[in-house]
């Protein structure tokens, strides 16, 4: 049957997206030949190390040491529409990591976020941090806030908390469009120590120009991986660089290519 | 005298909020009149509606603003929806989220005279209203432009005149969007599935992200304000957001002023620091 | 067993959804993509109820701050006030055959508070845009007098006044727009696309599992 | 009446949400709640609206299986039980599954490939001009990409390259920067032509001002004492 509707042609390629299947594809193959290559421990690869995840731990330390809370935003970023789910999903990690510090340290955490299917998730992951820090008793559920779906209303619900908690380190990683300033810069009144991440371009600038540390696009989603050391999840890393080569070579075969007239690489990459 | 120079890289910010509120309001309530010249994006959607849009031809304008954004977006909407109403098209009005249909009753008044009641609606303009699901309904939209079955007053869509042959994203001569988020969407499931082009109506804080889909995909696109005033000139019709270019030269300026006023306090103190 | 439960089978559900709506993204093929629309659709209005979970937090937070006269009760009382007129003003509506994108009352509630809400708090970015202007763009080191530079240009070249001083500047930004800030907007894309391919891959294969709130030990 | 009622609480609204430019205060605070309660009812009612919007159709026409989507989403709440939070996984899990869906390989054509193809363009043309920028787009790209490199520590060629890849993108982040000013100020002016030009607005405006003086002034004695 199967057999059949592929040689009768009822199904085929939607045009022009051939080719980022089989990348797709390629990608898979990449990660499971590396996953392989980890397992039999032929070959492990090591991540860079990212300064902007070492200070997450310093601001910590120093809002353990004056006695301050740690605020941490998960920002506009939801997990159902488009390009916001995967740094969602990367800053999620990172949350992980950054409720363990706190519950380790006795740090109070503060969380908000936007979309309130969050709600579940964040709330479950600090309390596990502070599960296995064995300090169950500690976790205040009311610390992990929903402020609003309303983008600017979320905005002005975080600057006024930022203004009355008065934390000593916060950190914006995720998903953030034009908040992205108006949450920095409350930081930044009262002092706090920043690190923020968005893979979002437009908004990287003003996170460059406002806060301490910026972990630029990609560097959000991998530090999840760079934290976790997990071989799996370094493995991917690796894959990705893998493909950046595959990229880069694209591009500059492709363009050299074109001086010369030839259209080749533009046309295979189209298909 | 050198500690003041020093001081100058820390000015209290409420300072700087204060007299932006001052430079800003001036010409606001009195008018200075810098001219203003026309950029490449603008000009080339400009070229493209004057070049390919014919008497019949169907162009979707498509209101993703809030009201956050209309303050740039509405005069670019008022603008564009002018000169196509000029050159004859047809044009689709739809909204790509709830808010934005009341900009949409906006513009129909102001270059029609008229909503529902005008005699060429249905003929030369629809309003389709709001299109849920995000970029699932964009896509079925794409797909199949009746899938919403009725305009916003309820008339159903295939007994309108203007909808005559058209089916799906295909028909479109150029499908442009007033939006303060993003155009990728729209250009991932207009531009790449069916060739329609996009025409951008962007906040300017968007501008950097739609370079790299011009000219090719998003044939031209009209940055913020500015965007709106030289399009406004181009038709010949200088409207609400040539008025506020002024304020955006003198608060321009006041930034600028700023950033030089603590480079050289940073300067002065680091050379001194060095001594 | 119930860790097969309570994390293989969500976990399993997630792949098979997304392949699903993988295929359905780059085949041809009417009457799968019908089916893959009607369950986008479906997952859509999943995503939906997961306001009430966070208006119940939400309202219990604040519910328990004016119980206890903690500080700021005056104000949480207000906001769930407002917050319990305006669900009542929407659904009193509804349940005697007005939807709320007709109701006239809630659409003033909007034009009240939520316009100017949305368009102030947007607007402060005006200031804070300037501020941070003033306190980043110092030419430290190379890299930062590079921001600052490209930043002045590009702000000097957008404005009538800035094309007074001088007349190259509108073409010397709108070269380094459509050159460098193209460079960099790409990059940007495509390097994130990286990532996410390698992040969709890994949250497919059940490695990444911090949308799953909390994991048990072993789990 | 009821027009001028919502110019006025709009530029009260306003002018409060202004003051946090001088320091968080009450004016502030209670702006912030109404605004935060307002926009939660009115997000709510409008999440039902949309369910509404989808699922109203086919249950009219007795395709009763759009209550699945909607008993599935209401499992949700078991998240308030202790002992079966868990249950709340499998509608999330679809949510998620739906989510990477629908984006994987639509980013990867528009936000990858595409970017790409548009990158390859010709080192050599005939105009110096356009020579000169392709060169600067073609390797302004591939450096900048390299500067992404985590798997090798950024030494020889990659050290370089990496290190001009960084500067195309602060150059980049500074221009994105500049161009965005201009849209920041349009929103001060949208805001600012409310208030001065609207009736009966700017009533609110000497108000505004008078408990702002009040404010400091108080402020001034406090310190004094």
């Amino acid at each position: 049957m199967i057999t059949e509707v592929l040689l009768y042609g009822e199904i085929s390629f939607k045009e022009g997206y051939a080719f980022p299947f089989t990348l797709f594809i390629i990608t898979l193959i990449v990660f499971g030949l590396t996953l392989m290559l980890i397992k039999r421990n032929i070959f492990i690869p090591r991540i860079r190390r990212l300064p902007a995840i070492d200070a997450i731990d310093e601001a910590i330390g120093r809002a353990t040491e004056m006695g301050r809370p740690v605020h941490y935003c998960i920002g506009l970023g939801d997990l159902v529409s488009g390009y916001d789910v995967p740094q969602t999903i990367a800053s999620l990690s990172i949350l992980r990591h950054v409720a363990r510090r706190c519950a380790e340290y006795d740090t109070p955490l503060i969380v908000t976020f936007r979309w309130p299917g969050l709600q579940l998730i964040a709330t479950e992951v600090v309390r596990q941090a502070y599960l296995e820090a064995g300090k169950p008793e500690k976790f205040k559920p009311e610390n992990v806030i929903w402020v609003t779906s309303r983008q600017f209303a979320f905005a002005s619900g975080v600057m006024g908390i930022i203004q009355r908690e008065k934390p000593a380190a916060s950190f914006l990683l995720g998903y953030f469009a034009a908040e992205s300033l108006l949450i920095a810069e409350s930081g930044n009144l009262i002092g706090a120590i920043q690190v923020a991440g968005t893979a979002n371009s437009y908004q990287i600038p003003f996170f460059v120009a406002a806060c301490d540390y910026t972990l630029i696009s990609e560097e959000l989603m991998t530090a999840g991986a760079y934290i976790s050391k997990d071989p799996h999840q370094i493995g991917t890393v690796f894959s990705q660089d893998v493909l950046r080569i595959i990229s880069i070579a694209i591009l500059l075969i492709g363009a050299i290519l074109m001086s010369f007239g030839l259209k080749t690489v533009v046309d295979l990459i189209r298909m | 005298m050198s500690e003041a120079i020093i001081r100058l890289q820390e000015v209290d910010p409420r300072i700087l909020y204060l007299l932006m509120f001052i430079v800003i309001s001036i010409p606001l309530l009195r008018p200075i009149g810098l001219p203003i010249s026309i950029s490449q994006e603008t000009k080339s959607l400009y070229d493209f509606i004057e070049k390919n849009v014919k008497p019949g031809s169907v162009v979707v304008m498509d209101s993703d603003m809030s009201p956050s954004t209309a303050v740039e977006c509405l005069p670019q909407f008022i603008a564009v929806t002018r000169h196509l109403a000029e050159k004859g098209a047809r044009i689709i009005f739809i909204a790509s989220r709830a808010v934005g249909v009341q900009f949409i009753e906006i513009t129909m008044k102001e270059v029609f005279g008229g909503g529902p009641e005008h005699p060429d609606y249905g003929k030369k303009f629809v309003n389709l209203g709001y299109r849920p699901g995000g970029s699932v309904g964009l896509r079925s939209f794409a797909e199949d432009v009746y899938y919403m079955k009725t305009d916003v007053y309820g008339n159903d869509l295939t007994k309108l005149p203007i909808m005559e042959g058209v089916k799906n994203a295909a028909d479109f001569t150029l499908y442009c969007v007033a939006t303060g988020s993003a155009v990728d969407g729209y250009v991932m499931l207009i531009t790449d599935p069916y060739g329609t082009p996009v025409g951008g109506l962007c906040t300017a804080v968007l501008a950097s992200r739609v370079y790299p889909y011009w000219p090719e995909k998003v044939v031209g696109f009209l940055i913020g304000l500015r965007g709106g005033a030289e399009y406004e000139l181009l038709i010949g019709k200088p409207g609400r957001a040539v008025a506020a270019m002024d304020a955006q030269s003198l608060g321009h300026m006041l930034i600028i002023v700023f950033v030089v006023l603590g480079n050289i306090g940073y300067f002065y103190s680091s050379r001194r620091r060095k001594q | 067993m119930s860790k097969v439960y309570a994390r293989d089978i969500p976990l399993a559900i997630t792949t098979i959804v997304a392949i699903f709506i993988i295929l359905d993204g780059v085949l041809k093929w009417p009457e799968y993509n019908a089916v893959a629309r009607s369950v986008t659709q479906a997952a859509s209005v999943i995503a939906s109820l997961t306001i009430l979970i966070s208006v119940i937090a939400l309202a219990r937070v604040h519910a328990y701050r004016v119980i206890r006269r903690r500080p700021g009760w005056i104000e949480s009382s207000l906001l769930l006030t407002v917050m319990f007129i305006t669900i009542l003003v929407g659904f009193g509506y509804w349940a005697i055959g007005i939807l709320p994108g007709e109701n006239e009352l809630l659409s003033d509630l909007y034009d009240a508070f939520l316009t100017p809400g949305d368009a102030t708090i947007f607007s402060l970015l005006c200031f804070f845009i300037a501020s941070a202007a003033y306190r980043a763009f110092r030419a430290r080191n190379f890299e930062s007098a590079l921001l600052l530079a490209s930043g002045i240009i590009v702000m000097l070249g957008r404005i009538p006044l800035g094309e007074l001083v001088w007349g190259g500047f509108p073409s010397l930004a709108f070269w380094l727009l459509n050159i460098p800030n193209k460079a960099g907007a790409r990059v940007i894309m495509i390097s994130a696309t990286l990532a996410t391919v390698a992040l969709y891959i890994r949250t497919l294969l059940g490695y990444e599992r911090g949308w799953m709130g909390r994991v048990r030990e072993g789990e | 009446m009821k027009e001028t009622i919502i110019t006025l609480i709009a530029a009260g609204m306003t002018l409060a949400l202004f003051s946090y430019l001088w320091r968080e205060n009450r004016a502030y605070r209670i702006a912030e709640h109404l605004y935060i309660g307002v926009a939660a009812g009115y997000g709510f009612v409008y999440s039902m609206d949309a369910i509404r919007r989808i699922v109203e159709k086919p249950l009219s026409e007795g395709r009763y299986e759009w209550y699945i989507p909607i008993i599935l989403g209401l499992l949700f709440l078991f998240y308030f039980s202790r002992k079966y939070f868990w249950v709340y996984r499998y509608p999330m899990a679809i949510t998620v599954g739906a989510g990477i869906g629908v984006s994987l390989v639509y980013m990867l054509k528009t936000r990858f490939i595409e970017q790409i193809r548009y990158t390859i363009v010709p080192l050599v043309t005939g105009d110096p001009m356009t020579t000169f920028n392709n060169i600067v787009l073609v390797f302004g790209v591939a450096t900048a990409l390299s500067y992404f490199f985590a798997s090798a520590e950024h030494k020889g060629v990659l050290g370089v390259s990496a290190r001009i890849g960084r500067y195309v993108l602060m150059i980049a982040f500074g221009a994105s920067f500049g161009v965005t000013v201009m849209a920041r100020i349009s929103l001060l002016i949208g805001r600012l032509q409310f208030l001065f030009f609207t009736e009966p607005a700017y009533y609110m405006i000497p108000v505004a001002i008078a408990l702002l003086a009040y404010a400091i002034y108080r402020e001034h004695m406090q310190k004094k004492k």
